[in-house]
């Protein structure tokens, strides 16, 4: 194994990342359906017992796997996602009232995630205008004759993804469609820990191929894989 | 009598006409998923999924998935030659902007001028949205896959849909296990049907007017 | 050299590219002080003497090199730019009225063209804000208590962009900081033309490294190269 | 006396100070290109450029130019190891979100309280902004460097600026040829000035009051 060179101070361990994490803090995650979530850090913060979290991403994982772990365990007091349909303990906790869902549709989601992460205040789109589901607390707005939704730009606190490779600088690229969220998320937390499957040295990545600049990304842990069973593999 | 798969099969089939080569389609899950083994392997069709993949190809055999590599429901998949890898953000801005030729979704309700309604059952199941407005919406061509009635045998096609909506006026083609519709500047018009039943029998399990083309077809079932 | 097939159609010849192009008509190009921008549709666009084009892109390039030749030939009526300073003949005709032109940031430009590709309506941004320059015949909003400028997408009839390399899908990669505005010009096109260096057989692009999915691209026609000075080789 | 480029290289050395390991930096035109000689070779700086490359390195040699390895200005630029490419989009979302850690910039005019007027003289030069309003008003720290005066002896420090606003209070530090000033909480500070001029000089030269340091140093040339 090579030795990395660390000249940005970002590479760093498990426990050093698990320092940034408290009761009441405001997560974002990085995966679909659990694919491409960061199982370490989600491990973690569950073993860390860290409670009242509102947690940002694409869906609620299913019951064990992903994300899904820490919502099932009741973990999280509030979810931002599109869907929590494949984790039904989401749904249950939902109706029991101990767990706020708010739902975006999910292009809206992940622009409102994007939006944050590059610095913008919201994005207008058309996507849900006809449903009182989507509208409903928003502000409306007309453009050359068209009407718009305004969907804010989201942010988080920590922001924890999962990639591929990365660099001392925090540069990552993904593993086929274990990307998904994971670009946006890496930009839109103000402090983004990047777990990832191997770490490069300096130069091993080509820049074309780099997805996710390491601007975005403060600290580097490496995994231990994946610790879940997939719902494919169960059956 | 044909088998609950065998009818699926059908639909799928029938579903498979509607697309042509070089066209980027997005499927549901359920009897949409089915629709690719319907298609000549001639045909170049871009499977499109939201996670961020477009050129699906076939599932992979067992043994061989790839838990990086899933579609949008979180089965392994594999890719065809021109295939790409994209973010979510950008698998969602090619639905908004309209370049997703044809996509084939499931419903629980339709109704006679498109309104489509898949996606919450008040007090049951409220699973949130997921891409499914987006699609709705924002997709091209809009075909829904479904039963002609629920587990009860209620209508599913309707005057006005009962429960809340996932989007309005969107639905083109409805492909039930009795009947092929198009709906045409807010019009539902009975297209083709299966030679297992007969337009009076589709008229009473339809639960709402609708016209029939000049140009009706049975399709043999 | 390998036979490419074009099972999708999408390759084509610059004649028939050209064929596209009309007069009035709204042309976005990609391209950064003209690095990026596709020199033949430039020269062809030039050569039909197509007139009283909308164009809109980054800036103005430089007066002989990408879209400068257009402009500096006055084959634009209005410019949407970000800066037209390195093309003076551009300056003077703004100042003489036979050019309009319109001024965005350049990070709200290019957000404006990637919301056009993304299908969105606008996207609000703080940055111009506090200058009336920017803020003129806006919409403002308030979003949690901060102000927003409304800045709505752009969209063209078609877009041109240089790529490295196409396949038949129009999947396309680019070269180093070629790729600048490139990805963002080819997804707001409602009809969108790629000039390549190089085609590639399908399959010939790493599925990882395709910056622009070829969903967005409608033409791809093969380059002759740069046919301009660059103004370093000038000196 | 020194001479020019001496002068533009004393006020490069300095703004090079404010720079250190493991930041984040653009830099315009003009004086800011000469920043990066007078960093030491340990300090890693990651030096961002609008149209998409961050991690850029030294000029290429002659006969080295890549016509698609540019920086903004279209120049031939090298890039560093852990360089990455990407689109304009992004790059200015690295901006906007506040992730430049030190931009420097030319300037005509700055105001007391930090106004930045750079990219309009009316009626002369109407070039359009770029990416000077983005960069003025989002980057961590924001850093002047340009002439004291302008070729007429004019002082280009003022009460309020009288050429268009590039954005407002965005400046942190102004660094002349004359003199090194911090803007703090709306308050212009004396911190530094060249051995080759005196306090009572600068308050000739500038055309608003500013208070001096009182930890005010020397620079001597």
């Amino acid at each position: 194994m090579i030795e990395i060179e660390n000249p940005f101070g970002k590479i760093a361990t498990l426990e050093q990342a698990l320092a940034f994490f408290k009761e009441e803090m405001t997560v974002m995650f990085g995966g679909f359906g659990g694919v491409g979530s960061p199982p370490n850090l989600i491990e973690g913060i569950l073993a860390k017992e860290i409670k009242n979290l509102t947690l940002i991403g694409n869906d609620t994982g299913f019951p064990n796997i992903g994300i899904g772990k820490l919502v099932s365990q009741g973990r999280a007091k509030k979810v931002i996602a599109s869907h929590i349909g494949s984790n039904p303990i989401a749904g249950k906790l939902m109706n029991q009232g101990v767990l706020e869902v708010e739902f975006s549709p999910q292009g809206t989601l992940v622009e409102r995630i994007r939006a944050g992460g590059m610095g913008l205040g919201a994005i207008l789109t058309d996507v849900g205008l006809d449903n009182t589901s989507v509208t409903k607390g928003k502000q409306q707005m007309e453009l050359n004759g068209r009407s718009y939704l305004v969907e804010t730009a989201l942010t988080a606190e920590v922001s924890i993804v999962y990639a591929e490779k990365a660099d001392p600088y925090g540069n990552l690229v993904y593993d086929k469609s274990a990307r998904n969220t994971n670009p946006l998320v890496a930009m839109a937390g103000d402090f983004t820990i990047a777990e990832v499957k191997e770490i490069v040295p300096l130069g091993g990545l080509d820049p074309e191929e780099i997805v996710t600049p390491g601007i975005f990304v403060d600290m580097v842990i490496l995994s231990n894989g994946v610790n879940w069973k997939w719902v494919w593999e169960e059956n | 009598m044909a088998s609950e798969l065998d009818i699926r099969n059908l639909m799928a089939k029938r579903a498979a006409r509607e697309i042509v080569g070089g066209m980027v389609v997005n499927l549901g899950i359920g009897i949409p998923s089915l629709v690719p083994n319907h298609l000549p392997e001639t045909t170049k069709v871009m499977f499109h999924a939201e996670n961020g993949i477009l050129g699906m190809g076939p599932s992979p055999g067992s043994g061989l998935e790839d838990g990086n590599l899933c579609n949008a429901g979180g089965y392994p998949v594999t890719i065809v030659p021109g295939a790409s890898y994209c973010d979510s953000v950008t698998a969602f801005g090619m639905i908004r902007r309209g370049r997703i030729d044809v996509s084939i979704l499931g419903s629980l309700q339709v109704s006679r001028q498109g309104d489509l309604a898949n996606w919450i059952i008040p007090g049951k199941k409220v699973p949130g949205m997921g891409g499914a407005m987006d699609l709705a919406s924002k997709a091209k061509k809009l075909i829904v896959l479904m039963s002609h009635t629920d587990k009860k045998g209620n209508p599913k096609i309707l005057e006005q849909c009962t429960l809340p909506l996932t989007a309005t006026r969107c639905v083109d083609m409805i492909i039930t296990d009795k009947a092929v519709f198009e709906i045409k500047n807010c019009e539902l018009v009975l297209m083709e049907y299966f030679s297992t039943t007969s337009v009076s029998r589709i008229t009473a399990q339809t639960a709402c007017r609708f016209s029939v083309s000049e140009d009706l077809k049975v399709i043999e079932v």
